[in-house]
């Protein structure tokens, strides 16, 4: 037990070993820094309130955009995973927006409905959405029709059915799509916001990109990756253990 | 019609072309205990499901109160959810300590907090037998319910299901494979047999 | 008191800031009649969607651009700010003497293959030395900042890219091989002609008919300011990301260099760099603006 | 069956039509042109020969990349999924990388390899790789213990194995990843072109975005979404519901 | 020991600390049979899954030869392949014809393009003995292999499972709640019973 806890942090560890070779490697601090020239950068963006306020900017984008997506794209991949008749309908949308650029989309949001924080992100929402309901799609085509039955023959509410027949089921869809479903709308976020906000870690990044200032960039990647890090341990993998405790049982 | 009768008319029944079912009429009186017997493979579990309302694609008509409980061929539980929650979740109206007696009566007690793929195969029948037998049913629909029990287990849940049965007198049809039980729970026997055309209702 | 806003989109890191900085911290806005509020973002694209949907009224073009966009049915007009351009750079080792020298080597280009500068350099090629510099060299096209970090590690025969970028090329030991400028000037341009300038909506300008003008007062202001005093530099010198002292002098003396006279646009001038731009880009880089669509360049002297 | 066929025609239409509404309501060709302002475009384009050369570089791009990330991130997840102590040490790995900003990615590899090919598609296939093994690692995690069992017994070839028991098992997420995969891969092959390509739709959507030419970034995204629907119709939907048919019978 | 022989020293077995199994010991000679009875849920299946490899956590010592074949308490299937398929991936060697040969003996010919779903119970515990009896195992292990059917296939699958055990010579172990099937079957029957320390082998 002990043993497993320590893994983590030794494997963080190895991973800064690398990074340290590659950076001894690369040998100019333009390109990649070493991970201690970060931190007194880190320290001065932290101090300032800059590192604070961006982060926090771009996470409340990210929280937004993602329960949104969550919730739109699980209902309707479900909608789609089990009436056929409806994913013929909507199929052929549903592959359209999966591969419209985010640059089309981003722009197109923001020139109709303004440089606000809405339309920043329902262009994220509206970005995700198609990716989670394709995943939540295989969940729900997978469902045992020998529980539904069940369900069925036993007259439970549609809410017990979804909660304890379908979602555990979908569950591990569910985490696969929410998983790198945070990944892929931080990623956009970043993209949104450059594209039209003033504030957040992907308007730092951009800027300081152009500047060619790798270290910044990297200050502040970290300070995000640091939070997921957080929420991966401290939330989603209780969580997770939690939801899984009958497999392994 | 008599009130809470059981009216089943099928014309016929297939896969995919392939009839399996030909024409079978019959009814079940309020309270009345009937067996269906057959071999392997003629169509029983077809008919069960076309009965309790779960396969709605056949020719024909069927007639049944809703309030209806079902023991499947297999246990069919839901695997993340405790032996207990395998109780409440379908009878959101049962006591916590209504469930522990019938969990007690099907001699799994002392297992409430275990997933289902922590028991014995014979324990998840006798949990899928507690939770047909926890309400009070109109119908009771059961698909070999007695099988991998030891004789003495199986002495025990068939006195449970007489138990039951004189209790709330629902009407019962139920698959068997032992005519001993057929004829200690049933007043009558239906048996499938092949025709070209599908099983039909046998002597 | 009411004055009018103008709300001007630009890049946070752009040299534009300078003057807009100089503006802003000295009063120059009020003094003509009007409060700038600058709003920065981190992309040009962000600053042209700001525009376009309403949520500024003012950002920074090449009036090529503007053009363009006028002649598609947009109202832009522009007001002059920079002549500053870009050249090549080569590696300080190099032996190039002039941009012939450079064929059968590797051109690091920021931007695309409409990017101006390229395609005046071609154009000079082409003239001087009977070269055709696509043909006779490799090009790698690439974002800005990659270009010129490509460009400092010695990857490139020759570098192009904008100007302050060049800027520290230039302060780290690279030399210039041949400006936009000279190439132009060559080609019978009329080197004083201000590429870079703001551009605003037509229908803003009418609601506010003197803006135009004290916008452009307040711009001349900054820039007379700038090119006399070295205070006025050391109080913009933090924004300007100038990492050594030489740097900061290259960054200085290119921005001053490239203050254009005060007057009008040259139209003359003017159709025939777009005339050129149009031979060598095609609709692809021009659109339909294949002659000055009228009203383009706004009434200021 | 008919109308069945029909449907994602008429689904299509329908699309059609809102768009002719929405750019009708919007009423600037230069914010959202109607579907037959683009059509001489698209010819014209078609007729230089311009579309199907940056088509086809991108579609080269997508297609290793798509590869490279499908294959190297399903061992992965599988890996991963299946073994809770390489788990432990890969997982901080794997968020890290998951959430790394797929611009610090691609810089540091077009700086490190130099702005080729090369840099390009491994820039794109690392950004995939993670999101792809967290999908299959789900999907390793819900194995069914007794075909694995039953595989053992019968002492089944690895290969026979991996083919016939646990691929089936994965397939739906192997689907979920595969097509939000590609549609992700395309996303991320945009930025790689427009930060350092000289072809490819990517390239040719940022340049005329720069020009605010959002007919002509239609034609590109338009042109590479007619690929995608084609891939969908003629190769994706007849495989899965071949590979689906145990399910419906 | 004996060339061929299986022994079985088991000291103790349990899940999550509560002991299943206690000390266990037998050995089963080439071509012995033996039959393994008990109420339900005492732990006869976990014997099995230890005997058979499949639960290494365990105390003790078991061995066992190479080739051993298995149906399952239920009957675990590949639901993606056919029914041929399901007979053939575990047995490569197997031509097509001979596996269409043991299909018809277990009496689901016909249904070779089938899926397992497509199949009743009782036709897909068939197709599970069929998969065990497909090659020529050293060793037979079977956890309840003839219920879900009727009187007459039982009898049928029972006279098969004779011919094959006396065509190869597998030493058996097989696990059912029927004396009758174990007295026919088996030189020995194995019962076990509950003790505090876990169930062992009774009188
Ligand atoms: N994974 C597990 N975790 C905890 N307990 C378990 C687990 N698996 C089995 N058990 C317990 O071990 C005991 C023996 O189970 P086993 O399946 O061997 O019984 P069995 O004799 O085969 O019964 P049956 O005749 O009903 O199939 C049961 O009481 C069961 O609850
Ligand atoms: N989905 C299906 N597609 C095709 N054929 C099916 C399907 N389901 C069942 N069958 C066929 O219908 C017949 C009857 O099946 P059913 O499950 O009703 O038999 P049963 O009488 O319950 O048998 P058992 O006693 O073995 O459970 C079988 O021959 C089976 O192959
Ligand atoms: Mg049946
Ligand atoms: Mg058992």
């Amino acid at each position: 037990m002990a043993a497993s806890r320590l893994t983590p942090v030794l494997s963080l560890a190895s991973m800064l070993a690398l990074w340290v070779v590659a950076a001894g490697l690369t040998n100019d601090a333009q390109i990649l820094p070493t991970p201690w020239q970060l931190l007194p950068l880190f320290a001065q963006e932290f101090a300032s309130g800059d590192l604070l306020t961006h982060l926090g900017a771009t996470l409340v984008r990210v929280l937004w955009a993602f329960t949104l997506a969550m919730s739109l794209g699980t209902v309707l991949g479900l909608i789609m995973g089990r009436s056929t008749a409806t994913n013929r309908w909507l199929d052929p949308w549903l592959v359209i927006f999966l591969n419209l650029p985010a640059l089309v989309l981003i722009v197109l949001c923001y020139l109709w409905i303004g440089l606000t924080e809405a339309a920043a992100i329902t262009a994220v929402t509206l970005n995700k959405v198609p990716n989670v309901a394709v995943v939540i799609r295989e969940g729900a085509r997978a469902l045992d029709p020998d529980l539904d039955a069940m369900a069925k023959v036993y007259r439970m509410s549609w809410w017990t059915r979804q909660r304890h027949v379908v979602f555990p089921q979908l569950a591990p869809f569910v985490a696969a799509a929410a998983r790198s479903g945070v990944a892929v709308i931080w990623k956009i976020v970043l993209v949104v916001e450059f594209l039209g906000r003033s504030s957040g870690v992907g308007f730092q990044i951009h800027l300081h990109f152009q500047l060619f200032d790798v270290a910044m960039v990297l200050v502040y990647a970290f300070a995000f990756i640091g939070v997921m890090l957080t929420v991966e341990w401290l939330l989603l993998q209780p969580a997770e253990r939690r939801s899984r405790r009958w497999r392994t049982a | 019609m008599a009130d809470g009768m059981i009216s089943v008319d099928i014309t016929s029944k297939s896969f995919d072309g392939m009839p399996v079912l030909g024409p079978i009429s019959f009814r079940i009186a309020p309270g009345e205990t009937l067996a269906l017997v057959g071999p392997s493979g003629i169509g029983k579990s077809t008919l069960l499901r076309i009965l309790a309302g779960i396969d709605p694609e056949f020719e024909g008509r069927v007639q049944r109160p809703g309030a209806l409980s079902m023991v499947f061929q297999e246990p069919t539980l839901l695997p993340w959810r405790s032996v207990l929650h395998n109780l409440l979740i379908p009878h959101p109206e049962l006591r916590p300590d209504a469930a522990r007696t019938m969990l007690a009566r099907v001699g799994i007690d002392g297992k409430e907090t275990l997933f289902p793929g922590q028991l014995s195969l014979g324990q998840q029948r006798r949990l899928s037998l507690a939770r047909a037998f926890a309400c009070a049913p109109k119908m009771l629909i059961m698909d070999e319910p007695f099988v991998s029990l030891d004789p003495e287990t199986a002495e025990t849940m068939l006195r449970l299901t007489e138990a039951l049965i004189s209790e709330h007198h629902p009407a019962t049809l139920f698959v068997t494979h032992d005519l001993r039980e057929a004829d200690r729970l049933a007043s009558r026997v239906l048996t499938l047999k092949s025709t070209p055309s599908g099983a039909v209702l046998g002597p | 008191e009411d004055l009018p806003t103008i709300r001007a989109a630009v890049l946070k890191i752009g040299t534009v800031n300078w003057e807009l900085a100089t503006i802003t911290d000295n009063g120059l806005d009020r003094k003509n009649g009007f409060i700038l509020d600058v709003q920065p973002f981190a992309d040009n694209g962000a600053t042209r969607i700001a525009v376009e949907g309403g949520a500024a009224d003012m950002a920074v073009a090449d009036w090529i651009w503007v053009a363009r966009q006028r002649a598609a049915g947009k109202d832009y007009v522009f007001i002059p700010y920079s002549k500053a351009v870009g050249g090549v750079v080569v590696p300080a080792d190099s032996t190039a003497q002039s941009i012939q020298d450079l064929a059968g080597g590797k051109i690091g280009i920021a931007g695309g293959p409409l990017d101006k500068s390229w395609l005046i350099l071609r154009a000079y090629a082409q003239q001087q030395y009977g070269m055709d510099l696509k043909a006779d060299t490799e090009q790698v096209f690439g974002a800005p900042p990659l270009i010129f970090k490509s460009a400092m590690g010695g990857d490139y025969a020759g570098a192009i890219n904008f100007w302050h970028f060049l800027a520290k090329n230039k302060a780290s030991g690279m030399r210039e091989l041949v400006s936009v400028a000279e190439a132009g000037k060559a080609l019978g341009l009329d080197a004083d002609t201000p590429l870079l300038g703001y551009y605003m909506k037509e229908s803003f300008l009418s609601e506010h008919p003197a803006l135009a003008q004290a916008f452009f007062e307040a711009s001349r202001a900054a820039k007379d300011k700038l090119a006399s005093s070295d205070a006025a530099w050391e109080a913009i010198r933090p924004r300007m990301n100038a990492a050594s002292d030489a740097q900061f002098e290259q960054l200085k003396s290119d921005w001053i260099a490239g203050i254009p006279a005060r007057a009008p646009v040259d139209v003359q001038a003017a159709e025939k760099m777009l005339a050129l731009m149009s031979t060598l880009g095609g609709p692809e880089l021009v659109g339909k603006a294949t002659s000055l669509p009228d009203g383009l360049f706004a009434v200021v002297k």
